[in-house]
């Protein structure tokens, strides 16, 4: 599935395996002419024509969400107003309160059609819910790669009882059923910060979204590293740099840092999806983002409720989706190949 | 590669005594990153009871060589040309099925890194045994009897307990001797060694390359020993093939081709290895420049982008026309025969003295 | 072996005990009136009075968190009767034992599990094992392919559709409902029949790709390939070598799928209106029903621990170099 | 996962016993829409009648059978979440109202005939009470032969003992009217264990000469009595039978159907009870062999499944749960789906109350008033069938209702009045982004009213502060007299088709208290004054006092802003008969269904 040219001929690629020994054989003079992994996987990446679609597909999303309010200006709507309720549109929605329009009202003024009920702009709508998902994701994601790097990092290198503690701790959080200690805290979690008057702001609910799934989202990362970490530990060159009277703090970040940065890469690249999918979880659910601020999640709940009447909202928020996790996917694949040709998936 | 069609120097294919044979051996795997030509028109003879030592930097496709002899490369992505008779049948050719029921048994081989070549979920003895059920039909207890005889005979202690250790249970010398011993369960007439003992440290490589020069004296198999240690080979082989970017460029008896070395590359290979005796003060040669990729290997000569004495050939012949390699002792060099002689004596013994 | 479950255990017990204060702790972070949810048109203080009485929500906050404790080892005696250890307290809301509506749901979510589980190993595992097999021929293409697109949707997207399509639509199956397998093995299997489609296809297509990419993984290992040097055939290689090694990564997955599976499939459970322990939990925790809340995380908790062990130990059988300590 | 409706939010749907509102005979909704749903008003104006309170003789059973009944099968009940409860003391919403019509009996009970037309019959008393001493004092006779499940029949001290069980503490949900008649607001205090330590109530409140009497003293006139002691609240619990808090989880039947299996979230099982005699019940019928009730469908996929009517689907009906405002449409636009239907008002009126300690201006409450789109908040809700535009605050189901009545224009402009609004704000002299804090309880509706309250508030200048309350607290966080909010969008319905169950709770000054329904905490002197006459007269008389305190709450005070009368629309499976819209629980009635193929 990954590249076209690893692709060919019949029969099991038992023993002896042609990317092993090109890189070990080839890879090495390669970098004696001046050539970095990091160029090398450029090199590779490149030729992955599904990476490089997959690639385009997520910047696209990327892009388009960072545009998000430029891209409603040209195109004159935005997500908040009730256009069933402007003089202008008399007709948006008919006595059940439906898109008039035929496919959920999908026209040249409303390109992905307009919401039932509520009878907003559904293109612009989920224009800003990928973008505020995306956010989130991202922030999470980095927090996550941050936290999990640093544990991972201390616990492996240092080693003994700081190790020891800190895998306890890990297991602890390990052991939260997290689906349901999200549901379960991110009202309360809300609630902690929010005067009893005023609205809660949505940067609020993003800040208390982002702690909740925080909490229990960097413990794989943290596992991983510490793994490599300790593996790498006992190796040559950093005894090298040990004898030579490197510190700790500069062996952790010009020896090991570097050589874990693969892993912590691929790794980033599929906590990345799966925290989007989780916070659309949370929205499904009832407990993420609230009207009228524009979620993704929120969306395509309504569209499964609504699908064999107004097929166009699942289709158009579910089908973003899948498109988008699909492409994530396949692109951490492909990014993964790029590092280590060896693991052909 | 396919248009380079004239075969070199193809002596008599069907003649020669030779127990393994290889004729302009051509190996390519497409990868990500283009079709690497790793086996470039290499052919070499192996007698019974011989060994052939093969030298050549990481890259100059020894491995890759031995383990096509055996049919170990994937056949998906690997093209190979050329003929390997082995005892008189052809190898290339042959089928599957045909290539099991030789590997272990007529021809084996041993691995560079005994801890990975390991399988660490399975006893050694159940290692050992397999193949020997397999290709001798052997019953469990008899495979198990030939197990500890063979753990015995390459030295490993109380070989009845061993043979219920894992891999990871036994010393690195141990786990190495292991390896020889599955190598020889079904006494095979080829050895192929890769690199035996570039793992181990060197008591432990002494006792490993006795060993199997001990066992090829009682089963007078042929080997063939893959190194880039000289030191290590002049101990072991009788004849020796220096190999560079997947081409054989000096061929000859050990003994000569250390002694009268024919071609700028193992002149290079000498004299940045350091040597008992040597003058400590004085600071080794290594070969300028780095091995060439393969992927698209340099024109002529492949050698010429490192090769010092270019100027003493007329023309640049050597970037231009790919130089032969001749029958028995041989060079595929340019220079002609004096030219060696006099650079040789002149330029690069002193620095081997 | 024993020493090793012991010690595990103990662990275990403790990481049990700190969730349960947490969460507990947590859910009185924020003051909330819990007495407010069990009260419906006419809320008068004298009723909330009343209500908090009933429920033991006058005490002060430790002493409700250590009787709590205490029930769970000793079981507690209730307005509505008395409840045996392992007591989890009363549900504010129904004023059941929370025990017995874990244990009343938990047949129907252990069903879903086990027969989603059956499929997606077959499947999964065999399909990603064949693509492996048949690396790079159309087969593996198809499979990858499908496999990678179909791990990309979820459940509440494809549940929806495939409803519409075969039960309002077409008619062609019934809704899905669960009937205890001891009642009608039949019924049973009829009835869970779509969740378990549904939830196996996701899966499937998981773990498709995660086995076949372990298994290439495995098929490049060194030791695979002197296997082959020694004459042993691909098959043999493929099955015995490789599959030893794939199993590794698999497994350590599964024990994840597994217990969150265990701890109650959320999704499928309200996507085909299924009562498991997915839904009892969401709902409590939704309407703050703080002791069932508490009850579920406390079991979803355990299936994890428990999982955890069972995959140690599995490592130690599969690979000998593991040693449970 | 779809949104998880708690009691809470439920609890404001009372048992509404309406006003006679033939919808039933309407149910052709093809054709000119508007036309019809005027037509639909007219009948409800048109039919009016008050409740009569019948003799004994039309409280003797058997009921009249209901044509082309069959006997026998088992009708299946979709609902999303489990009933709130099943101890009579404790029902006071419509959910459990249903399920006591066909588990329990009280001392008196509402009989419908085939228009809709209410009766006040005697169930398990013989008729529908003897008032005396100018309705200060009600007696009651309990006819023979009346049994609970185990056989044991029911005496006056059964009688007694459901009563006084209300004082205690096992009882805090249910409905408090007859115990504030007898001894007051704080009435607990009388008798603060109930009967449960051998204490009983003075025979100068509540008397039981005989077994076969009970007698009723009240410190003024209460008319009402009859149709209060209708309630499901007031159904009998044997006193052997009672087992305090357990009670709520397996009650004594005395009605044609007992629980035979429940289990909480998930399902509910009722049998045929052998020991109910219809000779005894005017009202009942036992033509299924019981109800299988699954509590965890959701409405979208019950809509779904009634529609498709595949299998068991076929004898399945709704409960109180209504046609998934998503799919009104597939419904009503499919005639052979929509003849499966049942349609009719809801008892309760969506109203935005202000809290007038924070709102004191009445222009600014005017304003708002005029500003609320009441068409777009109505589609939020399921479009016309979910709501109809509210001119008053007396719903449809009310004697007395004017369908005309509509002193906002709201129902000339179903959008808002913006112009007025605006000029109002300006006299009032509010100054643009004043902070105004709304209120809505955290549901899918919830969510999408607020977005709409939100839009059209910011466009007459003000700055709302959308507030969500957990949706399972939401009437208690508002109840509370210092609630932080300054408005918030609440329904209330009657608990019998007396204005006296709203106008009392809702708008009685005298009733502010922590948790009471009078939301808004209007106190008006005046409007304080008319309830208290009112409640005294005999409905037919009150009628007038009632009309007057309701137009001087709308337009003098106006303590909220009417913005819509729910309506539901349920389905039923093709295999079930005799279903109709009950006026009396305002839901498909549930004495008369059978299945046409058991």
């Amino acid at each position: 599935m990954t590249s076209p040219t690893k692709a060919e001929g019949p029969g099991p690629s038992v023993a002896l395996d042609p990317e092993l020994a090109a890189t070990t054989e080839i890879a090495v003079p390669k970098k004696l002419e001046g050539r970095s992994p990091g160029q090398l996987m450029w090199q590779r990446f490149k030729r992955d024509r599904t990476g490089m679609i997959s690639a385009g597909v997520v910047i696209f999303f990327f892009v388009v969400s960072a545009l998000a309010p430029v891209i409603s200006k040209l195109y004159g709507k935005d997500p908040y107003t009730l256009y069933a309720q402007e003089p202008e549109y008399p007709f948006l929605l008919d006595d059940f309160a439906m898109p008039s329009g035929a496919f959920g009202g999908v026209s040249g003024d409303f390109w992905f059609g307009v919401q039932p009920q509520l009878g907003r702009d559904v293109f612009t709508m989920l224009l800003y819910g990928i973008r505020n998902s995306l956010f989130m994701a991202m922030v999470l994601t980095l927090l996550c790669v941050v936290t999990g790097v640093l544990i991972g990092l201390v616990g492996g290198y240092f080693g003994g009882k700081v190790d020891y503690w800190l895998g306890r701790v890990t297991d602890f959080f390990l052991s939260f059923p997290n689906q349901l200690f999200f549901i379960a805290f991110m009202p309360i979690v809300t609630a902690m910060f929010v005067s009893p008057t005023d609205e809660t702001p949505t940067y609020l609910r993003v800040v208390a979204i982002i702690l909740v799934m925080w909490f229990l989202g960097w413990m794989p990362m943290a596992r991983l590293v510490r793994g490599s970490v300790v593996s790498l530990r006992e190796r040559e060159f950093i005894e090298a740099a040990k004898v030579s009277g490197a510190s700790r703090w500069r062996i952790v970040r010009k020896e090991i840092l570097p050589n874990v940065v693969t892993p912590i890469l691929v790794q980033a690249t599929y906590t990345l999806p799966s925290n989007i999918l989780t916070i659309a979880f949370l929205s499904f659910v009832g407990v993420g983002l609230v009207e009228p601020t524009p979620d993704w999640g929120r969306m395509f709940r309504i569209g499964a409720e609504i699908y064999e009447q107004n097929p166009s909202f699942l289709l158009f928020s579910g089908g973003a989706l899948v498109i988008f996790i699909l492409a994530f996917n396949l692109l951490g694949d492909s990014v993964r190949d790029a590092f280590d040709p060896k693991t052909g998936r | 590669m396919t248009t380079l069609t004239k075969v070199e120097d193809a002596p008599n294919p069907t003649g020669s005594d030779a127990f393994l044979s290889v004729r302009d051996l051509r190996v390519q795997f497409s990868t990500e990153d283009g079709v690497v030509k790793a086996v470039d028109g290499l052919s070499f003879d192996v007698e019974r009871g011989k060994t052939l030592g093969v030298v050549g930097e990481s890259g100059s496709g020894k491995s890759v060589t031995n383990l096509t002899i055996l049919g170990l490369h994937s056949p998906k992505t690997t093209t190979v040309e050329g003929e390997i008779v082995l005892d008189g049948k052809e190898l290339i050719t042959a089928s599957e099925k045909e290539m099991e029921k030789l590997r272990g048994n007529k021809a084996a081989m041993i691995f560079q890194d005994p801890l990975t070549a390991l399988s660490p979920y399975y006893t050694v003895g159940r290692q050992l045994s397999e193949p020997f059920m397999k290709h001798t039909g052997a019953s469990k207890k008899e495979a198990k009897a030939r197990a500890i005889e063979m753990l015995d005979k390459v030295g490993i202690p109380q070989p009845q307990t061993r043979f219920h250790d894992y891999p990871h249970q036994f010393s690195g010398g141990m786990r190495q001797r292991a390896m020889i011993a599955m190598a020889l369960m079904c006494d095979p007439d080829l050895l192929i060694a890769d690199e035996p003992t570039t793992a181990l440290d060197v008591t432990v490589q002494a006792q490993i390359l006795d060993l199997l020069r001990d066992l090829q004296q009682e089963f007078g198999s042929a080997i063939i020993f893959i190194t880039h240690d000289l030191g290590v080979i002049s101990h072991m082989a009788d004849d020796l093939l220096v190999m560079y970017a997947g081409r054989a460029v000096e061929r000859g008896s050990t003994r000569e081709v250390l002694r009268t070395p024919q071609h700028p590359y193992t002149w290079g290979l000498l004299s940045s290895m350091p040597r008992l005796g040597g003058d400590l003060n004085e600071a080794l040669t290594p070969i300028p420049g780095s091995p060439p990729s393969l992927l698209n290997p340099p024109s002529g000569c492949p050698f010429h982008p490192r090769c010092t004495f270019t100027g003493e050939v007329a023309g640049n012949r050597c970037a231009d026309e790919r130089p032969s390699l001749a029958e028995g002792r041989a060079a595929a060099c340019h220079l002609s025969g004096e030219q060696k002689q006099t650079i040789f004596i002149d330029q690069i013994q002193p620095r081997l003295r | 072996m024993l020493q090793f479950l012991i010690r595990r255990s103990i662990s275990a017990v403790a990481i049990m005990f700190l969730i349960a204060a947490f969460t507990f702790f947590l859910f009185y972070a924020v003051p909330q009136d819990f007495a407010a949810l069990s009260c419906g048109k006419n809320c008068s203080p004298e009723n909330l009075a009343v209500i908090r009485e009933n429920l033991g929500l006058d005490k002060p906050i430790t002493t409700q968190f250590w009787d709590f404790m205490v029930g769970i080892v000793a079981g507690r005696d209730f307005a509505v009767g008395h409840c045996s250890a392992p007591c989890l307290g009363v549900s504010f809301k129904s004023g059941d034992f929370v025990w017995d509506s874990l244990m009343d749901r938990f047949p129907l979510t252990l069903s879903l599990t086990i027969g989603g589980l059956v499929i997606f190993l077959l499947f999964g595992l065999g399909t990603g094992m064949l693509a492996a097999w048949k690396r790079g021929t159309v087969v593996d293409k198809l499979a990858s392919g499908a496999s990678i697109v179909l791990s990309s949707f979820q459940i509440y997207l494809l549940g929806p559709i495939v409803l519409g399509i075969f039960v309002y639509s077409t008619g062609w199956m019934e809704n899905p409902k669960y009937v205890p397998f001891t009642d009608d093995p039949s019924a049973w299997f009829i009835g869970l029949l779509i969740p378990w489609a549904v939830m196996a296809t996701i899966f499937t297509a998981q773990y498709t790709r995660m086995s076949r990419s372990t298994m290439i993984e495995q098929l490049q290992e060194e030791h695979v390939r002197t296997a082959r040097a020694k004459g042993m055939s691909q098959k043999y290689v493929f099955f015995r070598y490789a599959w030893r090694g794939a199993m590794i990564p698999i497994v350590t997955i599964l024990g994840l799928d597994l217990s969150s599976l265990l701890a109650g499939g959320v999704v499928t459970e309200f996507t085909f209106d299924l009562a498991g322990i997915g839904r009892l939990a969401v709902e409590s925790s939704l309407t703050k029903d703080l002791p069932l809340t508490m009850g579920a995380m406390l079991f979803g908790a355990f299936f994890i621990l428990i999982l955890n062990i069972l995959v140690d130990i599995a490592y130690a059988f599969i690979d000998p170099r593991v040693r449970l300590s | 996962m779809k949104p998880i409706r708690s009691r809470s939010v439920r609890a404001i749907a009372a048992i509404a016993v309406a006003g006679s509102l033939a919808l039933t005979g309407c149910s052709s909704d093809s054709g000119n829409e508007s036309k019809d749903r005027a037509k639909t008003q007219d009948d409800a104006a048109s039919q009016q009648k008050p409740v009569q309170y019948a003799d004994a003789a039309a409280s003797n059973g058997p009921a009249a059978e209901v044509a082309g009944a069959k006997s026998g099968g088992t009708i299946n009940v979709y609902v999303q979440s489990d009933l709130s409860h099943m101890d009579p003391g404790q029902i006071y919403v419509s959910d459990a109202g249903q399920f006591a019509n066909l588990v329990h009996r009280g001392l008196t009970n509402f009989q419908e005939d085939k228009n809709g037309n209410l009766k006040v019959v005697g169930d398990v008393a013989t008729d529908s009470g003897q008032p005396s001493d100018g309705g200060k004092t009600w007696t009651y006779k309990l006819k023979k032969g009346v049994k609970d499940e185990d056989g044991n029949v029911i005496t006056s001290k059964d009688v007694r003992h459901t009563i006084e069980r209300q004082y205690s503490k096992v009882i805090f949900d249910g409905p408090t009217y007859v115990q504030t008649w007898l001894s007051g607001a704080d009435y607990r205090k009388d008798l603060p264990d109930g009967p449960y330590k051998g204490k009983h109530l003075p025979d100068t409140v509540l008397e039981t000469p005989d077994d076969e009497t009970v007698v009723f003293h009240f410190n003024q006139p209460r008319p009402d009595l009859p149709q209060a002691l209708a309630m499901a609240g007031y159904a009998i619990v044997p006193e052997k039978q009672d087992t305090k808090e357990k009670y709520d989880k397996a009650p004594a039947a005395l009605g044609p159907y007992k629980v035979s299996e429940y289990k909480a979230g998930k399902s509910l099982k009722l049998v045929k009870n052998t020991q109910w005699d219809a000779k005894t019940d005017s009202v009942r019928h036992q033509y299924v062999d019981g109800y299988n009730f699954t509590t965890t469908i959701d409405q979208a996929s019950q809509t779904k499944r009634l529609i498709a009517d595949q299998g068991e689907a076929k004898n399945a009906i709704q409960w109180t749960d209504a046609v998934d405002t998503a799919q009104i449409q597939d419904v009503v636009s499919n005639a052979a789906v929509n003849k499966r239907t049942v349609k009719g008002y809801q008892p309760y009126v969506w109203q935005m109350s202000f809290n007038l300690d924070k709102i004191k201006d009445k222009k600014i409450r005017d304003a708002i008033t005029y500003a609320i789109p009441a068409q777009a908040m109505v589609q939020a809700d399921g479009g016309r069938y979910g709501g109809e535009i509210a001119g008053g605050l007396f719903a449809p189901t009310l004697p007395g209702f004017d369908a005309k009545y509509d002193p906002y224009g709201k129902l000339k402009k179903p959008n808002g009045d913006l112009e007025k609004a605006k000029e109002l704000i300006k006299e009032a002299g509010v100054k643009e982004g004043t902070k105004l804090t709304y209120a809505y309880s955290n549901s899918p509706r919830g969510q999408a009213q607020q977005v709409i309250i939100k839009d059209a508030l910011a466009k007459i200048g003000f700055d709302v502060q959308a507030k969500e309350i957990d949706r399972a607290t939401f009437y208690e966080q508002i109840g509370k007299l210092k609630n932080p909010y300054d408005l918030y969008m609440t329904g209330w319905g009657q608990d019998w088709p007396s204005q006296s169950t709203v106008v009392t709770p809702v708008y009685d000054g005298t009733q502010i208290a922590d948790g009471s329904p009078n939301y808004s905490h209007i106190n008006d002197p005046q409007v304080n004054k008319l309830i208290e006459e009112a409640l005294k007269l005999e409905p037919a008389e009150a009628a007038a006092k009632w009309e007057q305190a309701h137009k001087r709450i709308v337009e003098e005070i106006n303590p909220a802003a009417p913005v819509y009368y729910s309506k539901t629309i349920q389905l039923f499976g093709s295999n079930i008969g005799g279903a109709k819209y009950s006026v009396e629980s305002s839901y498909i009635d549930i004495n008369n269904v059978f299945l046409k193929q058991p």
